[in-house]
């Protein structure tokens, strides 16, 4: 799956080469995201495999699982404080934060399915983190600035107006392709 | 944008050669803003920073558990509006953090949202003092804000909330706290002469001439701390050495209703800390942060119990162990919930307390690592 | 000794009612401290006392003291973080950082002499604290601001131009007069 | 003033009561303001912070006794001359820290003196990373500064001291980290595609046409750390699985010029951390940070080793124990002296190296709580 994220990163990148210096702030991660996830569900290009209804709300979670802690599945490549620990959930930012525009994204194999799930790890932004959230540092995958898609160091706010780091989301934005 | 469109849409198109064999499509996550903080009674705690951003973890009053936070400039204060759904905070912004040009502002907090609805600015002389009860206080009919300053000349900014800006900058020479009286634009303040001033503002911003007390405590052999605690009309004050001091600020003049020590027969122990009082209205019970061994400069240790006084009967009632607070916020209810912050551990601990069992207080629940500098603590029920 | 110093502070505060929109922030304590040392010791007001010169350039410390520990007699109401750690002395701030031009008093028993000497707490301004520094919280003769010169929960950059804190120094400004 | 000094010349004048009876007047202490800092090499410990001030430690190489600090903005990146004299920082300040207008500064620090001489604005792109060596760098005749922009689009900004502003943005897209040239305004940078890109920059801010690489490495099977060191002509990769590899870029054109594994043999083992290799030039020899288990997401793990490889024979001379370090620093001289900082607990440990014992590492001396975002070394000596 590297090579489908350095294509559609290598894509992004290239808009640098024509307006780097006007329009590249206004480049977002999060269309991205939410438009590979839109048009992978709706072309059933990758994501559009079966899984397990019958573990309802929680399909992706197992039992005694806990996603407040660093160990859980989903946060393979999360590098920062949980939002679900700061007032929001795993996939929403605590109020008076803002969406990051823009975001990285692991692969993460979950163990109650035995599938690759594309996370799509949002930085919530405008505020400092709070005090005693936890703080998870986990870099499966992950790589340095040249495959930026994957790049855990870097402050995700980084399209925001607001650029303060708050908390970091994991989103469920696809299914690998093995 | 239309450039980037074009060439993901391309990109994919190239991709899409996985067949499509799905009963249920896999649905992607969305990622969402929560709208606002869980229900219930919140309890705040300011830590300051000196070097960045001040923040204010917005606990659940109930067990502790975080419901968010608020992020503010250097040096933070804060204070809640009386039907406590607003939280104000005065903090400082230089260009450069540590240097440059500095700003003071005042923020108007939605508590519900913990989002920003205003940003006043108000006079740089704002006081960067740790974190304090009655350095940033609210009129009693809320329209009023008034922010501690010091050049060290010690003087109070008075922000109209109705007009959105300062309309004030209030001498107060040699006096110190913000103590706002129960109505209109006035407050009262500590001298270092051991009175009491009182101070009151017109709607134009005209100053009233400050109105001061008679002598009513000794700085130097029975100084008073600069929290106190509204009980009804009176305000409530300790010394450094235990006596408690009942001020009424119902008329202008301040006048000392009553004093007694508490402390007698219990030897060496005296109150200390920041946030060392807490009154409970239901009961006519202050709580209060004791540690032993006190001597000179021991007046901001960390308690080792805290105290419920009777105020009514004038006596101790109880004395609870604790772990290290320096301050304390108490609910105004029957049945008092009590919170006290250790500010070395950055811990709050909550406590209830037992009406039938002489006030005795009885640790239920923790909260870690809220800070370095953490000595603020304030409850909205 | 705490009559003089409100009687001090008092003058000082009372620009307040005359000027206080305009001039406070100029209105210096360190000149204040200056000038009471310089006028203390030409004057002979108070601090004109003998001291055993023997004990040459550290006529103020006794063997085995260190003046990095914050039990040094010195720092008897000094809180804050030592500018003796922060590339400082105890009476010098260290590189690239600002003196205030205010300070707080307070007054400490030499037990070499067993003379009560009045340190001036300096902070040094314009940069953050020093990260490994050591950090002092003693608070002996402390008072609340309505005895401002004696008050240590404050920042005693307030009349420089730049505000952040970096550290404190302790200097012996002259003899409390017992 | 005026008001003020004759109000205490009264105050004084009044309180002129005691006699005179010393012998040797009482002489007050001055304060004064230190113009330099102690002397001898430096070690710079960079602590990022991202809510307020990042905080570079100015500690002396020989004992890592503490000399000062440097303050500058959030997530500051930082790098020293060519003589070491001055420090260049990059950081960023939002208006209200955390939220607001942000403005990115390049701070232009003297070492001796450890104060700003210029403050030179640069774009807002500037990209909020993990202190990185290779995020700030200056050209070899320190004409230029390039920093690294991410929007997240890479690019660069390039700042020319001469003329003390930011000339250009060059593009970098799909490239990452900043490699200067041995001379001139050029610099290479890794690419996602597993090339290396030259880029470089006329005086009027134009910028020559990029010049690619042939693939270098593979980006999934053996990818490249962001860090590299500098070794004569040449400049040294390592990839996540202990491959050296050997590049040159004195041609616009860069080429691998060599490339071997280290870690054969050594089952388990790979580097890791932040600034993971430091070279000694006297010596040709590198130090890297190693961690045991090595696996998939491990590749920034704390160290249990330092590996000493002689580049010449191209083998391991020695392990040597350390605790815990994410980031490495080394002297250039016959007799190296390494630094290795450890993340978590914000400490650094200075070793003595003995290139008659196999580069082994005694540690000699341990400098602790320089912050919790430490990762950063550099050494000016």
């Amino acid at each position: 799956m590297f090579d489908i994220f350095s294509k559609l990163l290598n894509a992004l990148d290239k808009t640098a080469e024509t307006g780097a210096r006007q329009s590249a702030r206004r480049i977002g991660r999060r269309s991205f995201i939410a438009k590979t996830g839109v048009v992978l569900a709706g072309t059933a290009l990758m994501p559009v495999l079966p899984f397990d209804r019958s573990l309802g709300g929680s399909a992706f979670a197992g039992e005694g699982e806990n996603d407040t802690d660093c160990d859980y599945w989903r946060y393979c490549a999360l590098d920062g404080n949980l939002c679900n620990t700061s007032g929001g959930s795993t996939t929403s930012c605590p109020p008076g934060s803002e969406a990051s525009k823009v975001a990285w994204v692991g692969t993460c194999s979950n163990p109650n399915d035995g599938k690759d799930y594309l996370v799509s790890y949002n930085d919530c932004c405008g505020k400092a983190t709070v005090a005693n959230s936890t703080f998870c540092f986990r870099s499966e995958g992950e790589r340095p600035g040249y495959r930026m898609g994957l790049h855990n160091d870097i402050n995700w706010c980084m399209a925001n107006k607001n650029l303060g780091y708050h908390c970091t989301v994991a989103m469920l934005v696809g299914l690998a392709d093995e | 944008m239309r450039v980037l469109s074009l060439t993901l849409s391309a990109t994919l198109g190239m991709l899409a050669v996985a067949p499509a064999f799905a009963e249920e499509p896999f649905v992607p996550e969305r990622l969402t803003v929560e709208e606002k903080i869980k229900p219930g009674p919140n309890l705040f705690v300011l830590d300051s920073n000196w070097a960045g951003s001040s923040n204010i973890s917005v606990l659940s009053a109930d067990d502790l558990s975080t419901k968010g936070n608020l992020s503010v400039g250097l040096v933070g204060q804060m204070v809640l509006s009386s039907d406590q759904k607003t939280a104000y905070t005065a903090s400082a912004y230089a260009k450069r953090i540590v240097y440059g040009e500095t700003e003071a502002v005042l923020h108007e907090f939605d508590v519900d949202t913990l989002s920003i609805k205003r940003e006043i600015v108000v006079s740089p002389k704002f006081a960067q003092v740790a974190p304090s009860f009655n350095s940033l206080q609210i009129s009693a009919d809320d329209r009023y804000v008034f922010v501690q300053n010091a050049t060290p000349a010690a003087s109070v900014s008075v922000v109209d909330l109705k007009a959105g800006k300062q309309i004030a900058e209030v001498p107060t020479p040699g006096c110190w706290g913000l103590y706002p009286a129960l109505e209109g634009a006035r407050f009262s303040s500590l001298c270092g002469d051991g009175t009491i001033t009182s101070y009151s503002v017109n709607e134009d911003g005209s100053a009233a001439k400050p109105v001061k007390s008679k002598k009513i405590f000794d700085v130097d052999s029975d100084p008073l701390f600069l929290q106190a605690q509204r009980a009804g009309k009176e305000l409530l004050f300790t010394s450094y050495h235990g006596n408690l001091y009942r001020v009424s600020d119902k008329a202008a003049e301040v006048k000392l209703v009553d004093k007694f020590s508490y402390t007698e027969g219990a030897e060496g122990w005296a109150p200390g800390g920041f946030q060392l009082m807490a009154y409970n209205k239901a009961n006519n019970v202050l709580f209060v942060a004791m540690h032993p061994d006190a001597e000179d400069g021991s007046h901001k240790n960390p308690a080792e119990e805290v105290w419920a006084l009777d105020l009514k009967a004038k006596k101790v009632l109880y004395r609870s162990p604790v772990e290290g607070p320096v301050s304390l916020f108490v609910s105004s209810g029957k049945a008092p919930v009590l919170f006290a912050l250790n500010d070395e551990e950055g811990e709050v601990v909550r406590y209830e307390v037992d009406p039938e069992a002489k006030f005795a207080a009885k640790p239920t629940d923790k909260a870690e690592s809220l800070g370095d500098f953490a000595v603020l603590l304030q409850l909205g029920e």
